[in-house]
């Protein structure tokens, strides 16, 4: 037995309600995080930080906020690259307008700004339910990009409608802009994968959440027992577009540092994040970001393998990764149809019970 | 050997069948039984025994909840029936009726009962006579025939699942907790119409159900299931004598019929077998 | 006057374009209809047909860039030239085989999961295509031309000349589509609404299981469903494939198509008709009329901020079935 | 050298033959001549599918690699990179898009634009419209339809100068990606009796536009198509009735070079040559040609100044500002005439925004340069240069050098 | 106690005047009135489809009769949506079982004290302060309630894959959970074995007894209504057709022609 959790036992309820009640998933977690946040920052060079892990951490990120939305409150959205220009544009308009204040507090404003975008257009989900909101939410999407793209006070008037990030720095720390060392990039987004993260684990483990969740499973019955549906719905589109707010403004201002709404945030997005949660996992936290690291990470090591090493042509490589990547959704939905997460979890089980095959 | 001899005449012969839910979750761990021609045969068990489950691996249907057969066999009239589809099984004549009022929303009651007629290769005017067959059995059904299923009362949705698998034309029945949720003077009709339709047309019961007094009026065999094992069995007139039956599953103590006011302190059951 | 007849002339060409959508927007219908699976990968099975159609017409070799550059070899053609008849039949056998390998490898694994679930799959199909259709076919534009005829009718320019001394300017592409999809959605909806199988197709959206218990045959019904949809794939693939060539972004349709699909419900054939035309009118009207005002390429959010208001007094779409709730 | 290219995605039908030109040139160049200075050049092809996440990873991952310029063949990728290639020191060509300001050398340090940009473009349109009114045009109805991006929006600054000078009347049209219904535009260009159509397309939407334009009858010779709406994908869906459309180019047509004789003898006929062969000489597929040769140029340059065959980066950024073409030179790379004479300066990042207009005959499948090469109006757009470039230069901290 | 002292008072929670509920033709219920005293068990039977569970879903607002109105505790209600009447501590437990099937059995009943948390989103945000503190206090009270239902072994389970009748102790866990005055309970003992229901009625006594809640209970089970049941009130095709105690109307003639049958 690898795995185990006899012989712990719980003397309260805010301990038996912790996030990692099994001593050994605990370890393993701090583990992670002393990797992530000591040894990552040490060893990342510039490819790694631009390709692979900032890119990650951002769209972990979207995940988290999408997953709360749709994970956990039910409500399937399409709108996410809509929103995540809402961010990236508030942040673009917060840090030229202010130049002085600090782009933590830009990206932060920036979020709550998404938010308020998000209840917007969160108000239909009240009577709109289940495909047909997912293909309402994609009217957001198409008239806030277009939004971006039409007004030019949007993108400061510059001649071609990019929007591209001045220098800010952090304690001294220069987090934006093209001079930036690649560990501060990831740091910030380090950070804020963190802080989010935890707080979407609080979130999802207290009342508030557990009003979302009986509004996933059967919103009549949640009703009936004193769930506001108004109130639950509306607050899963705040929150998670507050996350997918900040992930737009950490995408334009850390990540890319020029972007232009139409390319950066069509739709493709939207459905790159829906994928993100689904092969994650829907509802669960280290699902957003095994789904992030899967649809991030799987692109890339195709193509190294492909065209690096067996030096195939790159038409055809990207061809294959589009057959492989569909491949791979379906085959992880007909194995596990909740997903990467679910997967380690009926592992876990497993070696829980090991030797014994039942 | 009693179980051969029983296999002689046997419709459906299930033999030491284990069915795992998830890859993980054993649920039946060897349950045999057989049903014979023409008889009614009642599956009984507290919640979570695994009734539902093995109607389920008889139907077919457990592939569709991630279920599956480990061990055993499942035989109908003499065929290994375990490979075969759902909707073969139905042609075959095995049809099971879901627990829980399975009924199709959007469609009406009409419709509802349509479908079940779906296998069917005759004429229009026979599955039409049918239909007013089970209208006939269920009058209430007529009366909301125009009705979306999905809007009509629990007892309504029940009736409307009995009927639809009525209308394939069935040689077996497996029925699931039929009586669940219905008036005690349907439930009487119920079990008169199976009784009916065992008598007259010749077909084969297999129910699981709760309603552990009626199951045993009904049939001639039952069959106790507890934690997915089979732990009793034998004809109906033996186990309504039974003293451990009587009082875990009919409610009644030496000295008849106790009220539910006064069974003042939790008793634990008595287990069989562990 | 001069702007009521533009208004009119800008209307009729929204109403054929709507009947476009609406061709794509069939496609979604049948099978949501028929399994409860809303198929994202409904755009991409239109390029696909669309390129094996002209893959097979021009004689292209399967997948010739992968030999070419797997083994070295310089395969260019097999320098025919399909007779368009026979290419639209294994295009068209191509579609059904398409329809039962998705079935086999796919669907049937899935029985009884959740539509959210399915609905991934078919975004997993979808991607599959998308590289296997390029990577079969080569990813460069192809003209298709099956002899429909192209280009502004004379006819009609010339009658409404006569009686409202101004032409009206009408592609016969669009007035060839209209009449292949009415035809196409009188079939349709008689075979679901009047037609034992079509019955059946409704029981499967509502529930596999029970309609396994019944002995509905899912695997047979997902099979003819997903036929009749890679055949309004075809349909589509050529209306649109003749119209702007076919390449990668003929796909995007399946865009144009969700706002219809929800004005006229998921699970009403008519409606996908009179939803197509009702956005094909009014995207075109709105972007004519107050487009230019504001800008300007307006077509992308009208459909669906039109859709979405509409939603809000009948979140079933025009015709769709209304949703159920009860405890 | 990397080439950040897009064989597949909604654009793969334009990079594909692109991408072709560009490969089988330096091909060319080792199998005929060994390389460039005794150098074999190494292409590094990275696949975008023209997405800006792409593109920066492609970036990113073949930095590393001795890269000595970048083409990124895409406007939104080249404004991810100039920030970051004048960190990484790093040169970048964008020949005909990208960033138009960037044509100003002293701020633009890394990044080069030459022949010509979309400002360039605009202004000859302008001019050829004028030449063919007698130098007249005022009142004249002009519609810009452009595809919706930053790319598509590029010209409309000048057009408006532009518009202020010469007295005609600029209607926008915006149509969004991918463009594949039109209707409600060309019907409102047929309202306007618009007298003349420029387009800023690209992908699907070049050809669905023709088809469309054809359909309002509106006159084909009217319509003219900037460089990336003149290729032979946007007019061949449309048949004949795509006759006598116009683009502009700022390199030759067809195969009529004698390179075009070196590429057939040392690649295709030996099943060398990327692609199938049957995109040579297409515009698109000369647009790569050219972008080559014009990188050979300069990186011969760079040896020339430095002395030395293997070259870096930095000094390649010094063979591209000083590179010089003219007509011998052209010449002497097989291309006689193929494309106008330029030089580069510190200043001058990009060229001398000289182009010319051809014209589609639907009958013979080909295109005909119909112009001499036309200049842009440096009046009005070098301000504009100034301006953006300035304000770049300011909100960046940048000093100009020179 | 003070509770049960008040049930002697006799005074009536909720009295349904007069309700008409249509739904297009379909006449589900028709001029109906009774009442429900503090501290009562009081069963309503009848036939299937005659409008039982709608009564149900009036009385917690989730239909709006066309006529008649309802009194709680003396004050007539005005019209409220499902959620606010939650609030007035009105519970109930449904007819097809409708679970939170996401989530784990403690979850669930965590959901029912849903209209005591008042913790701000910071708070939860932080998991600190407010937030905390209550959750540990409601955790107290659902793990009372898991204690008193014996369902201690399961609280981490997720509840979709429990057999039916616990699926039903937990549901009632979750309505019980919320401490209501009115509980509301539509067929709690349908697919239950006798050992079962016979758990299931000591349960809703005990609540009935001990906690002093007013108990509206519909069942099929004669036996259970008749033992258990205060009054009992029998409604046929939507109108009521007797009313009164359960021996008075186990021999009313018409409900038996009506609904019990010749057998009882
Ligand atoms: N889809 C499933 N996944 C996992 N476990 C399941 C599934 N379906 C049933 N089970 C488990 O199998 C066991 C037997 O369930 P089953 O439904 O067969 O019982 P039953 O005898 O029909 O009970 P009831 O009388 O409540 O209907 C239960 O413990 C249940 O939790
Ligand atoms: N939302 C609705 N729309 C249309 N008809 C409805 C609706 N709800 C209930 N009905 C109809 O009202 C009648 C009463 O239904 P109700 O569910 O109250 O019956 P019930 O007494 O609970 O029966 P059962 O014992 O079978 O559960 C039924 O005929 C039903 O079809
Ligand atoms: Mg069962
Ligand atoms: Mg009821």
């Amino acid at each position: 037995m690898f795995y185990r959790e006899v012989g712990e036992f719980k003397t309260s309820y805010p301990h038996d309600s912790g996030s990692f009640s099994i001593r050994l998933d605990k370890y393993g977690y701090y583990f992670i995080l002393f990797i992530a946040f000591v040894v990552i920052p040490l060893m990342i060079n510039d490819y790694w930080a631009s390709a692979v892990l900032v890119p990650f951490l951002v769209w972990a990120i979207a995940s988290l906020g999408l997953n709360i939305l749709t994970g956990h409150c039910g409500q399937i959205s399409l709108g996410t690259g809509g929103f995540m220009a809402v961010g990236a544009y508030s942040c673009y308009k917060l840090m030229t307008s202010f130049p002085d204040l600090n782009v933590i507090f830009c990206i932060i404003l920036s979020g709550l700004i998404t938010a308020g975008v998000g209840i917007l257009f969160g108000i239909p989900s009240l009577r709109i339910k289940g495909f047909y909101l997912a293909v309402a939410t994609l009217a957001s999407q198409f008239f806030l990009v277009w939004l971006f793209n039409r007004f030019p006070w949007f993108y400061n008037y510059s001649a071609s409608g990019q929007i591209s990030t001045p220098e800010r720095s952090v304690f001294g720390i220069l987090v934006t802009g093209p001079n930036v060392d690649p560990w501060a990039q990831y740091m910030i987004c380090l950070l804020f994968a963190f802080g989010l993260a935890w707080g979407c684990r609080n979130l999802t483990r207290g009342s508030l959440g557990r009003k979302w969740m009986a509004t996933r499973d059967m919103d009549i019955a949640a009703e009936i027992i004193g769930v506001n549906l108004l109130h639950a719905k509306l607050s899963a589109f705040a929150i998670s577009s507050f996350y997918i707010g900040i992930a737009g403004a950490l995408f334009f201002s850390v990540y890319l540092g020029a972007v232009e709404a139409t390319e950066a945030f069509g739709i493709n997005q939207s459905f790159l994040v829906l994928f993100m949660i689904i092969i994650g996992g829907l509802g669960s936290i280290l699902g957003s970001f095994i789904g992030a690291a899967f649809m991030v990470l799987f692109p890339v090591l195709l193509k190294n393998i492909l065209v690096g090493w067996w030096e195939w042509d790159a038409a055809i490589a990207t061809h294959l990764e589009f057959i492989s990547v569909g491949i791979l959704i379906i085959v992880f939905l007909i194995f596990e149809p909740h997903g990467l997460a679910q997967l380690w979890r009926l592992l876990k089980q497993k070696l829980r019970l090991w030797p014994y095959p039942h | 050997m009693v179980k051969e001899n029983k296999s002689e005449n046997a419709l459906l012969i299930v033999n030491n069948i284990e069915v795992i839910y998830n890859r993980v979750i054993l649920v039946l761990k060897g349950v045999s039984l057989s049903l014979p021609k023409r008889g009614v045969v009642a599956l009984l068990g507290g919640n979570g025994a695994g009734k539902t489950t093995t109607l389920k691996a008889i139907s077919n249907l457990l592939r569709s909840e991630r279920g599956e057969v480990t061990k055993g066999t499942i035989t109908y009239q003499g065929d290994l029936v375990q490979d075969l589809t759902p909707a073969e099984l139905v042609r075959r004549g095995v049809i099971q009726v879901m627990e829980g009022r399975h009924c199709f929303e959007h469609l009406t009651i009409e419709e509802n009962l349509l479908t079940g007629a779906f296998t069917r290769k005759e004429k229009n005017s026979d599955i039409k006579s049918d239909l007013e067959k089970v209208y006939e059995y269920f009058p209430k059904l007529k009366e909301r025939r125009k009705s979306q299923a999905g809007y009509t009362s629990g007892g309504e949705q029940q009736m409307c699942a009995i009927g639809r698998a009525l209308m394939s034309k069935p040689e077996t029945i497996l029925l699931d907790e039929p009586s669940m949720g219905l008036a005690p003077q349907l439930v009487e009709e119920i079990f008169e119409i199976v009784k009916d339709l065992n008598q007259k047309e010749k077909v084969s019961f297999l129910l699981a159900e709760q309603n552990t007094n009626m199951a045993l009026k009904y049939s001639n065999y039952g069959y106790i299931l507890e934690s997915g094992r089979i732990v009793m069995d034998g004809p109906s007139k033996d186990l309504r004598e039974n003293p451990d039956i009587k009082e875990f599953y009919l409610g009644m103590s030496e000295a008849g019929r106790k009220s539910f006011r006064h069974t003042r302190s939790y008793r634990r059951r008595k287990r069989w077998l562990g | 006057m001069q702007t009521l007849l533009f208004a009119l002339e800008v209307s009729i060409n929204g109403f054929m374009t709507g009947i476009l959508y609406a061709l794509v927007a069939l496609g979604f219908v049948l099978i949501f209809k028929a399994s409860g699976v809303f198929n994202y990968a409904q755009g991409v099975m239109v390029l696909f047909a669309a390129l094996t159609l002209v893959g097979l017409q021009q004689g292209i070799v399967p997948f010739e860039h992968l030999i070419n550059n797997l083994l070295g070899t310089s395969i260019h053609g097999f320098g025919w030239n399909m007779p368009t008849l026979l290419a639209l039949l294994l295009t068209l056998l191509s579609m059904l085989l398409l329809a039962w390998l998705v079935e086999r490898l796919i669907l049937k694994h899935l029985v009884n999961q959740n539509p959210v679930i399915l609905f991934m799959a078919t975004i997993g199909l979808a991607y599959f295509l998308e590289g296997f259709g390029d990577l079969m076919w080569g990813a460069d534009v192809k003209k298709l031309d099956i002899g429909i005829p192209v280009g502004i009718s004379d006819t009609v320019e010339q009658a409404t000349h006569e009686w409202f001394g101004y032409g009206f300017f009408i592609d016969r592409l669009d007035i060839t589509a209209s009449i292949v999809a009415a035809l196409l959605v009188i079939g349709l909806t008689i075979f679901s609404q009047f037609s034992k199988t079509g019955r059946a197709l409704r029981a499967v959206a509502d529930d596999h299981q029970a309609a396994l218990s019944v002995g509905i045959s899912l695997r047979r019904i997902w099979v003819i469903v997903w036929s009749i949809a890679g055949l309004v794939a075809l349909i589509a693939g050529i209306f649109w494939g003749t119209k702007s060539g076919v390449q990668f972004s003929l796909s995007l349709v399946a865009l144009k198509a969700l706002p219809v699909l929800m004005l006229g419900g998921l699970t009403s054939i008519p409606g996908a008709i009179v939803g197509g035309l009702l956005i094909g009118v009014g995207e075109k009207l709105f972007d004519f009329m107050i487009g230019s005002m504001i800008g300007g390429a307006t077509e992308n959010w009208f459909a669906y901020v039109v859709a979405l208001v509409f939603l809000l007094f009948r979140p079933q779409g025009l015709f769709g079935e209304k949703i159920i709730e009860r405890v | 050298l990397p080439w950040l290219s897009y064989r597949t995605g909604p654009y793969s039908a334009g990079g594909i033959p692109t991408a072709d030109g560009f490969v089988d040139y330096f091909t060319l160049l080792n199998e005929r001549d060994g390389g460039i200075g005794g150098e074999l050049v190494k292409i590094i092809e990275c696949e975008t599918g023209y997405n800006t996440q792409k593109g920066v990873e492609c970036y990113e991952a073949t930095k590393g690699e001795g890269s000595l310029v970048y083409v990124p063949l895409s406007t939104g990728i080249t404004y991810q990179l100039i920030p970051k290639v004048s960190v990484d020191q790093i040169p970048l060509q964008t020949m005909g898009y990208g960033r138009t300001s960037a044509k100003d050398g002293s701020i633009f340090e890394w990044v080069f634009n030459f022949p010509a940009n979309y400002w360039d473009g605009a202004s000859v349109a302008i001019k050829h419209v004028l030449d063919e009114n007698g130098g007249d045009i005022s009142g004249k109805k002009i519609a810009l339809v452009y595809h919706n991006s930053a790319y598509g929006k590029e010209p409309i600054k000048t057009l408006e100068k532009l518009s202020e000078k010469h007295g005609y009347e600029l209607t926008l049209i915006p149509v969004d990606h991918p463009g594949l219904e039109q209707k409600s535009q060309w019907l409102e260009i047929r309202r306007g009796q618009m007298d003349y159509v420029l387009m800023w397309g690209w992908g699907i939407m070049n050809s669905v536009a023709i088809q469309e334009a054809a359909n309002i009858r509106f006159p084909m010779e009217n319509f003219i198509g900037i460089w990336w709406s003149g290729s032979e994908n946007d007019v061949i869906p449309a048949a004949e009735r795509a006759h006598n459309y116009k683009s502009l180019t700022f390199h030759g047509v067809g195969t009529d070079f004698p390179l075009y004789d070196d590429l057939k003898t040392y690649l295709h006929d030996k099943g060398i040559g990327s692609g199938d062969g049957t995109s040579i000489g297409t515009v698109l597929y000369n647009t790569g040609i050219y972008n080559a040769a014009i990188l050979a140029g300069a990186i011969r340059k760079a040896q020339e100044i430095h002395g030395v065959s293997d070259i870096t980066p930095a000094m390649m950024r010094d063979g591209l500002e000083n590179l010089v073409v003219t007509d011998e030179i052209m010449a002497s790379w097989g291309l006689p005439g193929f494309a106008p004479p330029f030089e580069v300066s510190c200043e001058n990042h990009g060229g001398d925004g000289l182009a010319m207009v051809k014209q589609w005959d639907a009958q013979a499948k080909e295109w005909n340069l119909i112009t001499e090469l036309i200049s842009s109006d440096k009046e009005v757009i070098n301000p504009l240069i100034m301006e953006d470039s300035t304000q770049y230069a300011a909100e960046n901290n940048i000093t100009p050098r020179c | 106690m003070e509770q049960v002292e008040l049930a002697n008072k006799n005074d009536i929670v909720m009295d349904i005047v007069n309700v008409t509920l249509r739904f297009g033709g379909v006449k589900a219920l028709s001029h109906v009135s009774f009442n429900i005293k503090r501290g009562e068990i009081r069963a309503i039977i009848g036939p299937n489809g005659a409008g039982k569970s709608s009564m149900l879903n009036v009385i917690n607002g989730f239909y709006t009769p066309q006529e008649g109105e309802i009194w709680f505790e003396g004050k007539r209600r005005p019209r409220l949506k499902p959620h606010q009447i939650a609030y007035q501590r009105i519970a109930r437990t449904f007819q097809n079982i409708a679970l939170f099937e996401g989530m784990t059995v403690l979850d669930n009943m965590m959901t029912g004290r849903m209209i005591y948390m008042k913790s701000g989103l910071l708070s939860q945000l932080a998991w600190w302060g407010k937030a905390e503190r209550e959750e540990t206090e409601n955790r107290l009270v659902v793990e009372k309630i898991i204690d008193f239902l014996e369902i201690q072994a399961i609280r981490k389970t997720p509840v979709g894959v429990l057999p039916y009748g616990l699926q039903k102790r937990v549901e009632l866990g979750r309505a019980l959970a919320a401490e209501p005055l009115l509980l509301l309970l539509d067929e709690p003992m349908a697919g239950m074995n006798n050992e079962e229901k016979e758990d299931m009625c000591r349960f809703i006594l005990d609540v009935n007894e001990e906690l002093g809640t007013t108990i509206a209970l519909i069942e099929h089970d004669m036996g259970v209504v008749m033992d258990l049941a205060d009054r009992v009130v029998v409604i046929d095709h939507g109108e009521k057709i007797a009313d009164g105690q359960p021996d008075e109307v186990r021999n009313d003639q018409n409900v038996i022609d009506a609904y019990l049958g010749v057998s009882h």
